[in-house]
């Protein structure tokens, strides 16, 4: 193994740098002329609205600044400077430099969302074209980038669900939407969000897929819909999607395919030829658009044509000469955010599909397929480590993989070896959502940006905390090591009286931060 | 080089044919399509994806979205005075430099030991942000102001099981639109009513007669806005919260952040819950792609307990160091599914990273220079048109940062004007005509620290020759 | 906020009043006069230095330089054919970010041990400039081509202890002229003569005979460029070297090496010390700011013994990982003063980092293709222009990147060509019309990979309204 | 003492990375019709000219390729990450990022630099500003910024001063510079290379400054020049310094300031009231311009009236409204360097002077001075550490000091505190340039970006050291512990079988590399 430590900067929290008259940047000052031909600010403030004392935030010069923001830069391991292919749902790729320095151009970063349309021709004809792309890869019409997440693109899928019913006069009759366990907990907790009840279908304990039969037994004058992951969060591709589908329109539903992790899928299967009405991607994952510490995101949501009515406004059109900004939609269903969503990230996915095109598009789901085959076969000969769900059956983009044999054997389970793995220098492994059914699990997903070299340092991170929970069990269970810090008391989280969400709320329930005070 | 398709690309070590077809080999096929058989025939595309051919080359790559870039005309370029919930502050480059880290860009849900900084970032954000609100309670921030206002609105009815919400007409209509989704689930179960409040016309304040009027038992909360969408600032705080609270109501605020340097946080006229938009704290406005919304509350465990964003913790580490995590985890989808509050996902951690290098930069005299330049520059443009014939200001004087102009008296349309002053390479004020029928030819003009005595000058004679 | 001269400057943490009064005081003093009379009075500057006002607002500041950069005229508005020892090549993104790292931006010259990732890097650049060359000692790069060409004939010099240095007509007379600085000591010690050597007005090829003829027993070193200035490709170098050497002299040569994936590294026809440029190497033209220049030899102790620069060498550590320092750095300036060879100083780090991110992007195929694609483009170009009536083109076919075009057909002059191409948005080619009266009106066109049909085909079109 | 740990990588050397086949970025394709209507490539290059194999540079993919050298950057310890006053002599300041905002600009880095003049009005706005403003800062008439260096500027100053001699035709009889130990090791170096004999006067071994009646002996029809630091790298100020210069006039000798480190002096002292002909200025030090890894730099060189004739082309003029490029100065030296030199550099320290004005420099020069007075009386108090040459005197900008006390006592020296105090997360200090007439020293400089509280904990991490020598010698002598790499084997460094200054050398010297091949 190499030789590896985080850096350890043991920065204070920022609440106690600096000193008093310190400050880290000028404000631009108020001409003369304004000075005098203007009152004075409380003229203009209603006095009960003044602000009395001035808020205890820390004053800091410029330097100290920069210098504790590079430095806990530095203690974040982010993708691109780590083998982060233990994040399994997640699709942690490289994000093109390139891709940054055009978000970064004044021709995106200083354009107001209202303009004129004839100021944002450039911006428009990028959404507009990207929604081809997207539509082809899809096959789904149209596609709306307003929501700024997967979740909040899984929340409008179910507010067009919702819209649809509404206008077909079926609510509140229509208030089941159905999904599976293995699907991801936004596809619940979402529609819960917009008013429907939930029914969970849980996977075959034999296939790991949901039970066709289980859904038939579901399906009812209640159902309004199916949000459903696919392939799940264990990699695997539910063969009988198009059965499901058809169930649940039979059933008068709507069915959303949650395809945020789509790195698998490119050119290979989409949700048309699955029957789906609606679905919607990640563009933060497998459209590379990086994760930037959780977002700016987008989970674009693309419908049947039927559907599109009802999409968010406004949608982009073109007329063959001007791109528009279309808001007359009267079935729309409004807003799901504010302006047109996180165009950043449509901007930087347009580039990286021109960079591709629709052979590299294939070579990225294929090599993801390879990845991820590759690392099973790694990993499963490690002992200790077993697949969860049919051994022979091929995964997509990720697996889901039990250390259940290692913790029964040792007492190291799966929060301990993702603890441990950090101090090899990889992000800690994602191991699995809740609730656990596959005990003690962790879900890789090796996508095409990790080289073969990749996967094999990886497997051997595995493998040798696997062994090490063997002879040396006390090193990893109080792992990190060599981290930037030390195990945490996480009982503290959940004590009303311990907890602190703020250094004021930490002061007032310690007193005095214990650290001592040396602001280097 | 000469056009072919490349095998490898760039980004795809393994994409070089050798080490495919010994990972295959490996996991015991010949070839790809022999995996790809495992999809169900039906199911798979039978052709290649109709997509333009690619530009592998980064130059080339480059060039060509420059190119559809530039088509783009700049507020650096455009003397800019649009705002309406997207507004244009300086970002100082220390703010660029941090959150264009590579560390942080890339980084996503890592944990308590292998993203340490963004932890501590994280909790740096809530600490400041508490300052600035004079709250204990503050969360990650959510996707924007209006998500924020729909999860306060829900936590405040989760919270005392009622179902109606008072909100006052001065409001977005694009963040009005987004509650409605989040509240009105129709006759799905969850449904939360929306009542409108009037406004006073002369002075943009809530008309607290027909706010008494609404009140009721069935009120879950009030959600009043200061400064409002317009740009107004609302005195009546207090009398607002007597009321609300009066009737076992929550009273919910939204802000904008830099105001508060000479505004008082809500919480000293009443408010409960805090929300609103962090995107004047150093975030770009990224044609609204910087905007993300705060929630707040006071340190109480039945406010923490309807959160449905993340709430980052500090807490000790076993060699007395801090570490950070979840605090009440379990509350999160990710925990119990549907069961969770609400939900949370992916929303705009990179721009928490920058307000709260921002915050720092500014410090308590920075953000009170900030709101005095603001102020006085904003007044200052109100003066000078107002001075116009032709031109009225309305809600004067008590307004922060934006203000209404209203051209009914040049009989023009705020189309016409905005035409002219595009043609001058000036982006008029936000045509509030079809939200706010009842302020007639009216536009909202944001002025901020950016817009010096010149530039202000220049939208005065421009407007001038506009009404002309 | 209102205009007064802050006291606090955010750069400056100790310009708190309070801070520097605690700290006169702990040092002994009432006031900072009472330390500045430690200098004579009549020493002391008695009055305000008499500079503008500050611009403290970084707002403010960026305003103002960035309304004076942009009276500039960048060549990605206009299309540029200027070469001439600084082009314009694609910079990677890759490179910008690693160029741009704060901590690669303000290390300096930190040691081993906390300046690890610096070191490698440069053992890096020398090791992947090794490759390129065949050499197997690279130096760190100095300022630029002309230094390190003029400490190559300096270290030729101290080598064989002769004081003459033959040198082709055909070089960029900025750099004959950096040569003559550092060569021709005039009546002081350790002066070097330059000779220099004629061309073949046709072919741009070293006349052979007159180098045979000039060389002699003084004659220490010859320095060749291969492309040269005028983009021309010397085939003859064996045949020089053979001369050179027969003479007891050091062959040197200057070389752009983003030819190298096409042209053989100079070792190969004899070159015993080759210099030249890498600002094509991935780093930005910053109005020729980015220009840096190399030097590498055989790794012979006779060489090494006389390099003025920086070599850093690889070294083992006593746990058995790698480590980097100084080779012989008791030959330097710092070691020994007046007796160091030459000296060095603050040189190129950064463009040497960017430079190595840059060969690892391109590898070996990409040096191969970046090659190809200019020399096609590059004789293409030519190919067109030459079909122009009243256009000649010279040195065809033996040319990578750059090659001469002559009006002298056409009637006009290169100023005239230039002007009206400027009126169109386009940077001619760098007039020669004085450094080479031979050629007449004759313009060097540099044309890259950035360079596409279309742009050259705007060029021809442009360049044929130009001269009719 | 904050706990600290470098980041440890353990990255391999490049040249064993990736694999064949891969590639790190794709270069634009040949047009079809450039491709037809040329032929092919050999063709334009003669048949010797022809590379028959190709470089054995790595075939690395992007995402490992950036994943390297982002590394690598962490394994380097900026400026901007720590607290960088140990590096006397080198001003290690806050380099403004406002400033590295412009430099990014189109509108800088993508100008060639000999396009029309009227197509760059704006850069040269700049440095003809600049120029104005660094001649009221010196009191000089103009200045050259073509030097890329400090060392580059002295030698274009000994390159005026031959030139001057030369006109008048005193050469070769006017051979000799003059300078002093202390002054800059380039101020001896670079006149020698441009021809001189060099004579260097010794300080006096109470007052730290060079010896008047010195100067006195060793002036004579042979004195070309002087060339001299001040303050010297003791950082004491030499109050003589027009006396100094005076008795060069009188020999017929020119006099150049090294102003370097001018940090202590900005508005305060100029090279005009000490009588100087010329000056230089490391722009990359006092004027916060960026050390780069070293580099780009630029030793700006200013001059008295009477030398500007001889200056490097161009210089920049002004019109009343444009600016032009002078290159018609028959008298002129020519070129120092290509094109302008880097103007980078000076616009940055435009940027930078924009932001201080008169008062903000003067309190540049006055927090410098206070700072290091500051750190002498921190530093003095520590047992093993002593202030060389008068403890009275104030010294302006750095200080140097002796650990000889500590050596005797302990045998721990200064070399292995200075490998020492990288375990605390602040760069190695810089000793001193030699020879060491002061036995075991260091040089810190604690520049006007420093807080009071860096540099509390910068004395207290040097007197934990000197503590440590005495109590446990050999941890010191065997640092660093907490760094990205031990101590190396140092002798390899100067022997023949054993440097390898390139990978190729490497192998053929150890043969294949010892470490692991493990790539990630
Ligand atoms: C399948 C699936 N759906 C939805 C989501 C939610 O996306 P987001 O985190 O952007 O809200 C994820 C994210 O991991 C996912 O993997
Ligand atoms: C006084 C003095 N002169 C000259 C130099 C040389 O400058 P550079 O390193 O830029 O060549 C330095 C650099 O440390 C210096 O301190």
């Amino acid at each position: 193994m190499r030789k590896y430590h985080a850096p350890v900067w043991n920065e204070p929290i920022i609440m106690e740098m600096g000193h008093k008259g310190e400050r880290g940047i000028a404000i631009p000052f108020i001409e003369e002329d304004i000075q005098k031909s203007t009152k004075d600010a409380k003229f203009y403030i209603p006095n009960k609205m003044i602000r009395k004392s001035p808020p205890n935030i820390p004053e800091i010069s410029q330097p100290h600044i920069l210098r504790h923001y590079l430095r806990l830069s530095q203690q974040t391991l982010g993708m691109a400077l780590n083998i982060d292919l233990g994040m399994g749902t997640c699709t942690m790729k490289h994000s093109p430099l390139i891709n940054e320095e055009l978000v970064k151009s004044p021709y995106f970063a200083e354009i107001h969302p209202l303009q004129d349309e004839n100021t944002t021709q450039g911006i428009l004809e990028i959404i507009y074209k990207f929604n081809r792309y997207i539509c082809e890869i899809s096959g789904m019409d149209e596609f709306t980038f307003q929501p700024g997440g997967g979740a909040l693109g899984i929340f409008t899928n179910a507010c067009l669900i919702r819209k649809y019913h509404e206008m077909n006069n079926d609510l509140p009759e229509r208030n089941e939407i159905i999904t599976t366990l293995f699907s991801h907990p936004a596809d619940a907790a979402c529609p819960a969000t917009a008013g429907f009840k939930i029914i969970t279908l849980y996977p075959n304990s034999e296939t790991g897929l949901p039970d066709i039969e289980a859904l038939k037994a579901a399906v009812s004058k209640h159902t309004a819909g199916l949000m459903i992951t696919n392939p799940e969060d264990t990699g695997i591709f539910n063969p009988m999607i198009d059965e499901f589908v058809k169930i649940i329109h039979e059933a008068g539903g709507l069915c959303a395919y949650d395809q945020a992790n789509s790195n698998a899928l490119f050119g290979i299967t989409r949700a048309k030829e699955a029957g789906f009405d609606m679905c919607h991607f990640n563009i933060h994952k497998a459209f590379s658009s990086p994760h930037g510490c959780m977002g700016p995101a987008c989970g674009a949501v693309g419908v049947r044509k039927e559907l599109t009515e009802f999409l968010p406004v406004p949608i982009v059109t073109f007329d063959g000469s001007k791109y528009h900004l279309d808001n007359d939609r009267p079935n729309s269903i409004g807003k799901m955010r504010e302006f047109m969503g996180n165009i950043e990230t449509i901007l930087r996915a347009y580039s990286w599909i021109m960079s591709m095109g629709p052979d590299g598009l294939r070579t990225v789901a294929e090599t993801s397929i390879i990845n991820i085959n590759y690392l099973i076969k790694k990993l499963t000969k490690i002992r200790g480590v077993t697949l969860a769900y049919p051994k022979q059956n091929i995964r997509l983009d990720q697996a889901r993989f039990s250390l259940k044999e290692l913790k029964d054997e040792t007492s190291v389970g799966t929060d301990d070896v993702a603890r441990r793995i950090v101090d090899f220098g990889v992000q800690e492994y994602f191991t699995s959502h809740h609730p656990w059914i596959v005990q003690e699990p962790f879900l890789p997903e090796p996508c095409e940006t990790y080289s073969k070299e990749d996967i094999d340092y990886w497997a051997e991170i595995i493998r040798y905390t696997c062994e090490e929970a063997r002879t040396n069990p006390e090193t990893v269970k109080t792992a990190p090591h060599n981290q930037t810090i030390k195990k945490i008391n996480t009982k503290a989280l959940n004590d009303p009286n311990q907890w602190a969400l703020t250094w004021r709320a930490y002061i007032k329930k310690k007193g005095k931060s214990k650290q001592e005070h040396l602001s280097p | 080089m000469t056009k072919k398709i490349e095998h490898t690309h760039p980004y795809i070590p393994n994409s070089v044919l050798e080490v495919r077809q010994e990972m295959l080999r490996d996991i015991g096929f010949e070839n790809i399509q022999e995996i790809l058989n495992t999809i169900p025939k039906k199911l798979r595309l039978n052709r290649s994806l109709n997509l333009p051919d690619p530009l592998p080359s980064e130059f080339d790559l480059k060039k060509h979205v420059s190119e559809i870039l530039s088509k783009n005309k700049s507020c650096t370029e455009y003397l800019n005075f649009l705002g309406a919930g997207c507004w244009q502050h300086h970002v100082p480059a220390v703010v660029d430099e941090i959150a264009h880290r590579s560390e942080f860009v890339t980084a996503y849900a890592g944990n308590t030991y292998s993203d340490l900084g963004k932890w501590q970032t994280f909790f740096e954000f809530q600490s400041m942000m508490g300052e600035l609100l004079e709250m204990d309670a503050v969360s990650l921030p959510t996707f924007d102001w209006g998500t924020a206002a729909s999860f306060a609105i829900r936590m405040a009815s989760r919270m005392n099981i009622k179902k109606e919400v008072l909100i006052p007409k001065i409001i977005s209509p694009g963040r009005l639109s987004i509650i409605k989704n989040f509240c009105n689930t129709g006759s799905l179960s969850g449904n939360i009513d929306i009542k409108l409040i009037d406004y006073d016309p002369e002075t943009g304040l809530i008309d607290l007669q027909d706010l008494e009027n609404k009140l009721s038992s069935n009120t879950s909360s009030v959600y009043i806005e200061n400064p409002s969408y317009l740009g107004t600032i609302e005195s009546q705080g207090d009398e607002i919260a007597r009321l609300t609270h009066n009737n076992g109501a929550e009273l919910i605020v939204g802000i904008d952040p830099i105001s508060l340097g000479l505004l008082t946080p809500p919480i000293n006229y009443g408010g409960d819950i805090v929300c609103g938009e962090i995107q004047p704290l150093g975030i770009h406005m990224n044609y609204g792609g910087g905007v993300g919304g705060f929630i707040a509350t006071r340190d109480e465990p039945r406010y923490i307990a309807e959160y449905p964003t993340h709430l980052v913790s500090i807490t000790d580490t076993i060699d007395g160091g801090f570490g950070f995590g979840y605090c009440t985890h379990d509350r999160t989808l990710y925990a119990v599914r549907e069961e969770g509050k609400d939900f949370t996902g992916t929303t705009v951690g990179l721009w928490t990273i920058a307000a709260a290098v921002y915050m720092a930069l500014l410090g308590p005299n920075g953000i009170k220079e900030i709101g005095h330049t603001i102020i006085k520059r904003s007044h200052y443009a109100e003066k000078i048109l107002s001075e116009i014939n032709g031109i009225e200001t309305l809600f004067s004087p008590y307004f922060f940062k934006e203000f209404v102009v209203n051209f009914d008296s040049s009989g023009k349309t705020v189309n016409d004007v905005n035409k002219f002053l595009l043609d001058h390479k000036i982006f008029g004020g936000k045509e509030i005509v079809k939200d706010f029928p009842e302020l007639g030819q009216s536009s909202l003009y944001c002025v901020t620290e950016i817009h010096n005595q010149e530039d202000i000058t220049r939208l005065a004679e421009t407007l001038n020759q506009a009404i002309k």
